[in-house]
């Protein structure tokens, strides 16, 4: 019997070694996997490659785990946040390495590596600061650049459901780049709310399959939910009012 | 010399100029305004970077959602019609030329319609680009919402821009507080002069060449 | 208010010009719009350039299209089927231009396309005869032939329920090509079974959102299904028993 | 010469091969068997091109479902934990290396594992190629299932193929009704031979230097 689900967040992270290149789900604080984030922390590797749209917000989750000097490099479009401090004051202090890469192009580049994409032109950054280095070219009367898949070693990931064959449901905006991330990492690691039976997910709102994932633990309902039904009462933060 | 108009006023005038039907991002800061301003009863679906089409207003402070933010990443709420998606998805539709309109905020805005939006350039500044880019390049038509002036009272009307440029001649329209500048071939016309600034007032402020296209 | 339904299936091919580029989504018979191309038929523009994955099955739809000789040309990866006569007949009369188009190549090719992909870089058809006039490149050791994005002035597209909007259900495997076609034409037209209120779809299950959609029409409730439950009781042809 | 075994024996031979928890894409025709012999109690997720994973066995006739098909348009079920995608997701998961295991017929593979399964070349032929190409480059191994002789009498397996191919270098494991070959570095090793078919008859059938690796 196939079953992809784990009983505890530490061995969901197990086997994720130093230097590994690590895709984070999440813009800003939703669908950010912060159980996950935590026991990589836990976990302890270190020289990591973080591949995000942001750097970290406040205190928490991926702010976290540059706060312990675990990464050495960030992929992300947006660093910097009103709440980003933690990377902020690596960064000035030289202690991280950032590629900042335009939100269209890192999703696509996310995307190609999971579809088997060699490379991609975009029409995005042409003539901007962010095209040196990279190969133009003119289709149809139109220029793009050049830009090459990102691939990572492991994905973590927060989705809202799972079922044992590794089949994924989100939720609202908290979908963002977890679907693209989870076909573009060698191992995926998804962090959900809770594991139901086989056949209980819509096959029709199943937008991560199971052959994407590798590993799935449950990290009960989230704070402004109560058996699956919004009840609020809480900040943006996710902490009760 | 008059001062312009209030940034609500703005939005406002902006949220006239955006039809029923269309499909419409609004960009971080001072853009999101013109979703309050939209005229009652005239439907027009906004489009969020982080995967959603079909936003609405903000949330009453006990009904806040973590799962359902915009792009600023604050909290919004879900209009009957919504749909979710992720993020390669979201930036097709923008890339791939399906909105109608963007609006984003401006640092400078040249002649030729280059914009620049997200680096002054300076030497401690932390580089930060997010998904402006795509926007500049993507949507159908590309509104600048931005005071006239810096608050140095520098023009953000430039003849070629001199921060990093966002996107190059991608902006049809600039929206100021004293007035809407339209990018032509010929450089900026401007449509239409709030309060009581004269053509000659913008002329002088901005330095530039400008064709005086108002119905007056 | 935004109303994209259209009361008939006249209405919705309204304005398909003779040698327009039409998208017809389906897989087989599965998804594919029979109404709307019997609608096209009526309607009468010709010197069409098709884009399906098949060539027609039996002597309806796509292959009833291709009978009243409206079509120049087809781009397709699998035009021979057991039951694709009406096709095969005017390929060997020469009678009809055929593009042959590996099946992921088309797919990904479409999708481009409504991406604002300038071209990629496939790993598709390497060494193979449908690779020769194809720029070929290596990344990370491997070739890849650069593939261009396929538009379309039209797609045909059938769909399971919308909403005003033109949000779009599908319904099993009759998703296929509908999701990725619709958002590579100028014009989008689909037919559902039929138009439910604003709100009525999951909005986590919403596989084209209407930003991607021009014309919804209703066609009525496909024969195996009642009130949306399946009841069986046709063959695959959708016949009944 | 002893003729070989049954199309059947071969799928279930071809079905012990195949793990638990394994992504498989059948192709058309005598491939799709393998389904019908996979052992009880053994999960395997099977992949359509036409988007699902976790396809069922065909359903009774009253219960066809013209909305679920198989790649060969043939009806089908959807087992629990079924997923629908669209297409370019479908082709996304072959093209990305996702799929473990796809078993494919042929016209002819060569000792360096060229494939060709989609068109004699003949000049009358209407070529057809579907997702044939992709799965022969995407699927971590690919499986070709075959006679090992044509109806001719000509092996199927060869030093290079004569027939278009449809992938370079991509077959891993031939099996035929006389005998199992994989492809090495130098060329076909037997590694198991099926009924009273001898090593000396697969060498004279196939004409080919072959390599017995026979755990015999």
């Amino acid at each position: 019997m196939i079953d992809k689900t784990v009983s505890s967040v530490a061995d969901a992270v197990a086997g994720i070694h130093d230097g590994a290149t690590v895709m984070i789900g999440g813009f800003g604080r939703a669908g950010q996997p912060v159980e996950l984030i935590n026991a990589l922390i836990e976990q302890g590797a270190s020289g990591l490659t973080i591949v995000n749209n942001n750097a970290g917000n406040g205190d928490v989750g991926l702010a976290a785990l540059l706060a312990k000097g675990h990464v050495k490099k960030i992929i992300c479009s947006f660093p910097r946040q009103s709440d980003s401090w933690v990377f902020d004051g690596l960064y000035r202090e030289g202690k991280i390495e950032l590629e900042l890469v335009p939100q269209g192009n890192l999703a696509e580049r996310i995307r190609a590596a999971g579809a088997g994409i060699g490379g991609f032109y975009s029409p995005t950054a042409v003539g901007t600061p962010l095209a040196e280095g990279k190969e133009s070219r003119v289709f149809d009367g139109r220029e793009y650049l050049l830009e090459l898949p990102i691939k990572a070693d492991f994905a973590l990931v927060s989705g809202y459901r799972a079922d044992r064959w590794g089949n994924i449901a989100y939720r609202e905006t908290a979908r963002n780049f977890g679907p693209i991330m989870a076909t573009a990492a060698e191992t995926t690691i998804v962090q959900v709310d809770e594991i139901v039976e086989l056949g209980a997910l819509d096959p029709e709102a199943i937008v991560t399959p199971g052959i994407f994932v590798n590993r799935v633990v449950a990290v009960g309902e989230r704070r402004w939910l109560r058996n699956g039904e919004f009840v609020g009462g809480v900040n943006l933060e996710g902490e009760a009012l | 010399m008059s001062t312009g108009i209030s940034r609500e006023q703005l939005a406002a005038r902006i949220a006239q100029d955006i039809p029923e039907g269309s499909y419409v991002n609004l960009g971080i800061g001072a853009p999101t305004l013109v979703a309050d301003f939209l005229p009652q009863g005239r439907e027009v679906i906004l489009h969020t970077e982080n995967g959603m089409l079909g936003m609405g207003p903000s949330p009453e402070p006990d009904r806040v959602d973590p799962d359902l933010i915009n792009a600023g990443k604050q909290a919004v709420t879900a209009l009957p019609g919504t749909a979710y998606f992720h993020h390669a998805d979201s930036f097709a539709m923008m890339r791939g030329g399906h909105l109608d309109v963007c609006v984003l905020g401006a640092f400078q805005v040249a002649e030729n319609g280059d914009l620049a939006n997200w680096s002054t350039g300076g030497p401690g500044a932390i580089p930060a680009i997010g998904g402006a880019m795509d926007l500049a390049i993507g949507a159908k038509s590309v509104y600048v919402m931005t005071d006239l002036l810096t608050k140095n009272g520098e023009s953000k009307l430039v003849t070629s821009c001199t921060y990093p440029l966002t996107g190059a001649r991608c902006v049809a329209r600039v929206y100021t507080d004293r007035a809407i500048f339209d990018v032509t071939p010929d450089g900026f016309a401007v449509t239409e002069i709030f309060g009581e600034t004269t053509f000659a007032d913008l002329l002088e402020l901005t330095g530039l060449q400008l064709k005086d296209a108002t119905q007056r």
